[in-house]
């Protein structure tokens, strides 16, 4: 027990605790007006994406373009017992239900196809994510093209909470012995392997810890926005959610979070360029990344000690 | 019966625009491993030159194939130096951000510069339809397929048979070598990215006269059935590249032509998972494990 | 300063909320120009007390973009918004709209029941807020049965439509249903993606079946290149569709030969256009330098509905204009029309024959 | 006590025969040197061994418990878990990771808890963090690289890395350790300090131990057995002495004088 | 021949090269030896302009080249063959050696030139269409170095050719190190085997850290007790 209050983890409690009550506090107070509370709900869903995607691409180093089948998936699950049941009970029948789907499929993907590298595990997981994505096109319970108007159903506590817990999941995961597994994996497979790690079980993991989480977004998406059709959940998605993982360092959960935090204020701030939006994105992403090229943190993870020994080093620097 | 070899022409040619595109997406990738997700929006804008080369300057079809390969050429050139270069010591997934971003701002500008309404494209070559034993083909198809055909065999010519090729090459398997034998590996990398995008906008103009439509978005799902293309014949291998292309386009016309059209693509990736699960490095790969 | 034709120096904005990038853009961007063009005529129009300054957004044709841009019109203070295009964006942007007290009047969000809180319950309440004025998709591929069976005598139909919209999706059923009603029956089902060219494959499975007519549900972008390909693999039998239909766009990618037999179902049609229809088709002619398609008049007269509305009530309450609108006769470029309880449009459903490419007759349809 | 049987294994690439009918049988506690031309297929053997490359042909016995145990075709990582592991003629380190890190990766069969109790925190877990991190350090001490713990595997000279990949590989618990050339890229001092380092760890961890190298100095000194291969075949076996006095090796390995 | 003049390189903050002053004569062999990571490889890369010196001057028959571009240091004469041989894969062996030639326009020189190469390396010419990957490292050191005779070069540097090999190639490789000396191409050998260095060259210099430590004839550092303990392991 008193290892885990160590000071590390007392700080980032203390940073999600008083995180939510200042958040909502501005909200309450109105200083976040309605269009930021909605980018900041857009954000914690990306983020979430990003952590579960992070997972498979950056600490496990297995090229998938198919996370939005997954969060497809997911966002149905919640959407179509939303319909049925309706309410909060409905949505979180609605996430069980995802989780049991996608577990399912998770595994049925990644056996077979996480024998593959790079580009070809790619485009396997883009087909996948395809295949997904025409099946529910295809549905009579999901209405098709037209996809789903909900009720919004889910609060900012709701979106919160499942934040951190989903990071707490992917960050203790990545740091016990499965973890390093998964990383032994990304630098070296046939090392890995040598070191005795059954790197097919590791990958079949992470892939399935990544899509559960992949769920939970799409559930969440479902219940807070008012709309799902399937073509929201294209591979463009996928390739979304990827230049949030990658921009934010491949591996950092640190990383992705912050990511997610500037691409979408700077996908905000860009609203009010009307039609120049999208070029002025595009040529965002190229200069970011040229300045930038391992993303904004690397393979690091932002660290408060590292934080604070600069602060202090700047200060024994100045007396 | 007919009906079946009709829809494998229809295939056939479909497959000829996803391999003509593909043609240059696997030669980039080839040579310096990227996934240059633009390669589709330089195919769109090929075929936006072929069409103002023929609306105001009034040429005809082959000046417009020959200015819009320059053109695409030099864009190619120009983006790799802006948007890759940069990140040629970085990882290959962060220059995949980079194409996407290129991708982006090539798919908004033309929208626009040119408006984001299908444009009609000039008709500039006549199209005889020839009825062969019931079997109708028409004169553009023939083009599109023998078009794909000669590239793919002057550009496997290029890269297997020419100094040039093998420079491509030696800066593919190890760049810092290739600069000791008197290599200008920059200008290398250049006529990669020249040739490929060429070749990217000689297959927007045949499309466009074909299907006589364009528009700016019209690279993104080419694009993406080149690169699967790619990869299913073993990416990075240009003859490889060429049967995916036939591959995908055969399958979906066949899928569709017989009322799977609401499956087809579900089909055609369950087709691709299959084959990739039994030979892991593509059609044409060679699943050399990793000498250790 | 009084810079138009408004008599008070109060500057009234109107939300333009689009799909101007990405896949929807081609139709947003045509209803940009529609809403500009009646703004500026507003402000031309010396009887009009207001002058009006139109906000633009792009959704980028995304729903997650559109509730933020919903809710920044909202912080802008506009008393209504115009948009968005398509479905999808519309049903993010109606609750947020809706309850803010902010008024939308959709130019061409077409879905069945998409003025209602909950689509899928015919029972629900209907959006106090919004409005729309095309007619539901429903409404149109009923009305093209109807026409079908009754004046082109047809019993086989195939039909070819997009799998991608919702547009598609809507039609195709009501279609079908009052087709069976009427004793036809819908022979082939298939299907493309928006974004396709190539349709040979189907075609040429059509092309060996036997039906009497070919409906298409589904936009002008693939619908020209798919008349095309089907006249030339000589399916030469009636082709029938939408309003998706309604564009100079369709002509140019099918060529006007191959538009013969063509017939489809509007709300806008320029044979035998009115004054008021004329006028528009000129003004707009002249400010854009090409004539306006249905996406454009429906954009129009959407805007001049709500600044109608606001100069009838006179004020810029929201709540009194929206009371204003829900009882008001207008009288616009796509027809007369009151709104129904789902505050939708009461248009009767022209169907235009085309002949060589022009629009050469209009009658009018309503399903039984 | 024998600990590792192979008998006619066989390996072909295509038409090429890398490992061709070769047979050793390894005493527990041996130190063998494996030579041969460049080519000879050395390190094809050890990838046979260790469950890189299955066999074209041929058995592999490992002796698991007192019990001869076939493990040819096996996937490396159950090899390894039964008691095999390896250095690699080109460094295989996780460079990108911690020297600290790259030993704890390889210690992952030997931790006691599961991936629950590692996402949910519970008590296992701490308990297990603490030994192995002790125990990482514990072997880094002893390949001197206690030091460094937190430096990236990658920023090490090459010397040291050749002993991080040998710390690595007895992290695993080895029963028998597989060295491909360790000293390759040393100077003749480096090669010295390898060769205690070698003694050491045989002394400290009772493992057998099969080395692959070309400096004769470090195999003729302390290698108990060697086995040269050429071709695929091997064609000698003795000790040193034989070894370096034998006809057909001194005309394929060695040259003429030594 | 090759003088080098204060040089000074730096990794970000390593300073893998201090003040190094040397020559090269034409005609030589001079050996480079050091421990792992003295910064021979550093030494070498920086002549061949891979790495650019934060300060110094490298003069080859009296041009400064610290500034021009690899490709022209190849023009003007100097070839390398890299550590670790990089050869290209996918490439057959007569593909490789081919590139070696890359900037000559002579024909038929390069066709006679080829032919030597094949003379030297008979093994060379059996596996003339096989992809060099599939050589073994012996055979892969043989033709690296004939790719770099295929250049022409007045100046041939060295990095580490024996290394991995087995005794029997160590020897060869340093016979044929003399005979491509012999027929006059000077020679910067770069190599761990300290004593075969030493053995076969005119002059020698002993990096440390970054910095030059000693330099003499061959025969004084082979006999030089330093040298003895610290890299001849005697
Ligand atoms: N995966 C593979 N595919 C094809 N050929 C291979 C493969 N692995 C090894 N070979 C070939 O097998 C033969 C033996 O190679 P191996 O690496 O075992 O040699 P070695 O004895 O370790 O030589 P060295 O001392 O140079 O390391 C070589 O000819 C090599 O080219
Ligand atoms: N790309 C690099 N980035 C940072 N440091 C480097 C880099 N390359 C080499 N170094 C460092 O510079 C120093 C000199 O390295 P160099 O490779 O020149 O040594 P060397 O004498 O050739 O060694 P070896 O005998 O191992 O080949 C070493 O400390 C090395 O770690
Ligand atoms: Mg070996
Ligand atoms: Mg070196």
């Amino acid at each position: 027990m008193k290892k885990m209050l160590n000071k590390a983890n007392l700080y980032w409690l203390l940073f999600c605790v008083g995180g939510y009550a200042l958040l909502m506090g501005l909200m309450s107070a109105g200083i976040i007006d309605a269009v930021n509370q909605t980018v900041i709900q857009t954000i914690i869903v990306n983020i979430i994406l990003a952590i579960s995607l992070n997972l498979i691409i950056g600490i496990t180093g297995q090229f998938s373009l198919g996370h939005a089948g997954f969060m497809c998936v997911g966002a149905y699950s919640a959407g179509v017992m939303l319909k049925q049941i309706g309410g909060l009970n409905g949505f979180f029948i609605g996430i069980l239900i995802g989780m049991v789907i996608n577990a399912v499929l998770a595994l049925i993907v990644a056996i077979p196809t996480l024998r593959l590298k790079g580009d070809y595990l790619a485009i396997a997981t883009l087909g996948f994510g395809e295949i997904i994505r025409i099946i529910v096109l295809n549905m009579d319970i999901t209405n098709g093209a037209a996809g789903l108007v909900l009720p919004r159903v889910v609060d900012f506590t709701i979106l919160f909470v499942f934040m951190v817990v989903a990071l707490l999941i992917v960050v203790n995961f990545t740091r016990s012995a499965a973890g390093r597994a998964c990383i032994s994996i990304r630098e070296d497979e046939i090392a890995s392997e040598a070191m005795g790690i059954n790197t097919t079980k590791y990958k079949v993991i992470a892939f399935v810890i990544g899509a559960l989480i992949a769920s939970w977004a799409g559930a969440l998406y479902a219940g807070n926005f008012y709309v799902i059709n399937p073509g929201m959940f294209t591979y463009s998605k996928s390739i979304d959610i990827l230049v949030i993982v990658v921009f934010g360092g491949m591996g950092s959960m640190t990383g992705s979070v912050i990511s997610a935090v500037v691409l979408g204020f700077i996908n905000s701030f860009l609203q009010s360029f009307s039609n120049m939006r999208m070029i002025i994105y595009g040529l965002a992403l190229v200069m970011i990344m040229v300045f930038r090229p391992s993303g904004l943190l690397g393979t690091r993870e932002f660290k408060f000690s590292s934080l604070f020994k600069r602060f202090t080093k700047k200060k024994e620097a100045s007396q | 019966m007919t009906v079946f070899f009709q829809q494998l022409i229809n295939g056939l040619s479909l497959g000829s625009i996803y391999a003509l595109i593909a043609l240059g997406y696997t030669m980039v990738y080839g040579i310096i491993k990227l996934i240059n997700f633009a390669h589709g929006d330089i195919y769109m804008l090929g075929a936006y030159f072929g069409f103002l080369a023929i609306t105001y300057l009034h040429v005809g079809f082959f000046p417009a194939i020959l200015i819009s390969m320059a053109l695409c050429a030099i864009l190619g050139v120009v983006i790799e130096r802006i948007a890759y270069k940069p990140l040629r010591n970085a990882t290959r997934i962060a220059a995949l951000i980079t194409a996407i971003g290129v991708s982006y701002f090539l798919e908004a500008g033309t929208q626009q510069v040119m408006g984001t309404s299908v444009r009609a494209f000039p008709q500039v070559l006549n199209n005889q339809v020839f009825n062969i034993a019931g079997l109708r083909i028409t004169e553009q198809q023939i083009y599109i397929f023998v078009t794909t055909i000669v590239l793919m065999l002057i550009l496997q010519f290029i890269v297997k048979k020419t100094k040039i090729g093998r420079a491509m090459r030696a800066v593919s398997t190890d760049s810092d070598a290739a600069r000791l034998m008197g290599i200008n590996v920059d200008a290398t990398i250049s006529i990669t990215f020249a040739i490929g995008s060429a070749l990217a906008g000689a297959a927007g103009v045949l499309v466009g006269i074909y299907y006589s439509s364009i528009n700016p978005l019209m690279g993104m799902l080419p694009g993406i059935k080149a690169f699967i293309a790619a990869v299913f014949g073993g990416i990075g291998i240009i003859p490889g590249a060429m049967f995916g292309g036939f591959f995908i386009g055969i399958c979906e016309a066949i899928v569709s032509g017989y009322g799977g059209s609401l499956f087809k693509d579900a089909v055609v990736y369950i087709i691709l998972i299959v084959i990739l699960v039994i030979k892991p490095a593509g059609l044409l790969g060679k699943n050399v494990k990793e000498k250790v | 300063s009084n810079d138009g034709g408004g008599t008070t120096d109060e500057k009234v904005s109107i939300g333009l909320h689009y799909e101007l990038k990405g896949d929807a853009a081609d139709y947003g961007n045509a209803e940009l120009r529609g809403s500009q063009l009646a703004i500026k005529l507003a402000n031309e129009n010396e009887d009009y007390q207001f002058t009006y300054e139109g906000i633009e957004y792009d959704n980028g044709s995304s729903e997650n973009e559109a509730i933020t841009i919903s809710q920044r019109l909202i912080s802008d203070g506009v008393v209504g918004v115009i948009g968005p295009s398509t479905s999808a964006p519309s049903a993010a942007t109606y609750p947020i709209l809706n309850d803010a007290q902010t008024i939308v009047v959709s130019p061409s969000a077409t879905a069945n029941n998409q003025t209602l809180v909950d689509p899928d319950d015919p029972n629900s309440d209907v959006y106090e807020y919004v409005y729309r004025v095309c007619f539901e998709d429903s409404y149109q591929g009923a009305a093209m049965a109807q026409f079908a069976v009754d004046t082109l005598g047809v019993q086989k139909v195939a039909v070819y439509g997009s799998v991608s919209s919702d547009y598609a999706k809507g039609l195709n059923t009501a279609f079908t249903e009052q087709l069976e009603k009427l004793g036809g029956q819908v022979v082939a089902n298939e299907s493309y993606q928006d974004g396709d060219t190539d349709f040979s494959a189907v075609l040429t499975s059509l092309a060996s079946q036997e039906f009497d007519a070919l409906y298409i549900p589904g936009y002008y972008n693939e619908a020209g290149l798919i008349i095309q390909q089907a006249r030339e693999l000589g399916i030469d039998c009636p082709i029938i569709g939408p309003d998706g239909f309604d564009a100079n766009t369709l002509v140019e990618l099918a060529g006007a030969d191959n538009l013969n037999d063509v017939y489809f179902t509007t709300a806008y049609t320029t044979v035998d256009a009115s004054e008021k229809l004329q006028a528009f088709i000129d003004a707009y002619t002249e400010e854009y330098g090409e004539a306006p398609a249905m996406f454009a008049a429906l954009a129009f007269d959407a805007t001049n509905l709500l600044i109608e509305a606001i100069e009838k009530a006179g004020t810029t309450d929201k709540a009194t204009v929206n009371e204003t609108i829900a009882n008001m006769e207008f009288s616009g470029v796509t027809g007369d029309f009151t709104f129904d309880e789902t505050h939708t449009p009461n248009k009767s459903v022209l169907v235009v024959e085309l002949v060589d490419g022009v629009q050469e007759t209009a009658v009018s349809v309503t399903p039984e | 006590m024998t600990i590792l049987k192979v008998s006619d294994l066989t390996r072909n690439f295509g038409g090429l025969c890398a490992v061709n009918n070769v047979n050793m049988e390894i005493d527990e506690q041996e130190l063998i040197g494996l030579i041969g031309p460049n080519g000879a297929g050395k390190t094809t053997l050890f990838n046979l061994l260790t469950g890189v490359y299955e066999p074209s042909s041929g058995k592999i016995e490992l002796n698991v418990d007192g019990q001869m145990k076939s493990i040819g075709g096996m996937k490396p990582y159950a090899v390894t878990r039964l008691g095999l592991a390896r250095t690699f003629q080109n460094i295989r380190l996780f460079k990108d990771l911690s020297v600290l890190d790259n030993v704890k990766i390889a210690m992952h069969k030997n931790i006691k808890y599961g991936v629950l109790a590692g996402i949910f925190r519970l008590p296992a877990f701490y308990a297990e963090e603490e030994k192995v991190e002790k125990e990482a350090i514990n072997l880094l001490k002893i390949v001197r690289l206690d030091h460094k713990k937190d430096e990236f595997a990658k920023n090490l000279p090459y010397g040291e890395q050749r002993r991080l990949e040998i710390a690595r590989a007895l992290a695993t618990h080895p029963k028998i350790l597989f060295l491909d050339e360790p000293a390759a890229g040393m100077n003749p001092q480096e090669t010295g300090e390898l060769t205690a380092l070698i003694h050491e760890i045989k002394e400290k961890f009772k493992v057998t131990i099969i080395l692959i190298e070309h400096d004769m100095s470090l195999v003729m000194s302390i290698c108990e057995r060697i086995y040269v291969l050429d071709y695929g075949k091997c064609i000698a076996s003795g000790s040193p002495e034989q070894i370096k006095n034998h006809p057909r090796v001194i005309e394929a390995y060695l040259g003429e004088e030594i | 021949m090759l003088e080098i003049k204060n040089l000074n390189v730096y990794y970000g903050v390593i300073h893998a090269l201090k003040d190094v002053t040397m020559c090269v004569n034409e005609g030589e062999i001079v050996a480079l030896i050091g421990a792992n990571g003295a910064g021979k490889t550093t030494l070498l890369h920086t002549i061949s302009g891979l790495i650019r010196p934060s300060q110094g001057e490298i003069l080859f028959l009296g041009k400064n080249i610290v500034k021009a571009k690899t490709r022209n240091i190849v023009e003007a004469g100097i070839t390398q063959v890299p550590e670790g041989r990089r050869t290209f894969s996918g490439l057959s062996v007569y593909e490789n050696l081919l590139m070696g030639a890359y900037l000559r326009k002579d024909k038929a020189q390069i066709k006679e030139d080829l032919e030597k190469v094949y003379e030297r390396f008979p093994i060379l010419k059996e596996r003339s269409s096989q992809d060099a990957s599939t050589l073994s490292g012996g055979e892969q050191q043989m033709l690296a170095m004939g790719r770099a005779l295929m250049a022409k070069p007045k100046i041939l540097l060295l990095d580490e050719p024996s290394m991995g090999l087995a005794p029997i190639l160590v020897k060869e490789i340093f016979k044929i190190i003399e005979d491509i000396h012999a027929q006059g191409t000077t020679v910067l050998l770069v190599e761990q085997n300290a004593r075969m260095a030493l053995s076969i060259a005119d002059r020698a210099y002993v990096l440390e850290t970054g910095k030059i430590a000693l330099s003499g004839t061959g025969e004084e550092l082979s006999n030089s007790e330093e040298i003895q303990k610290a890299y001849l392991g005697g």
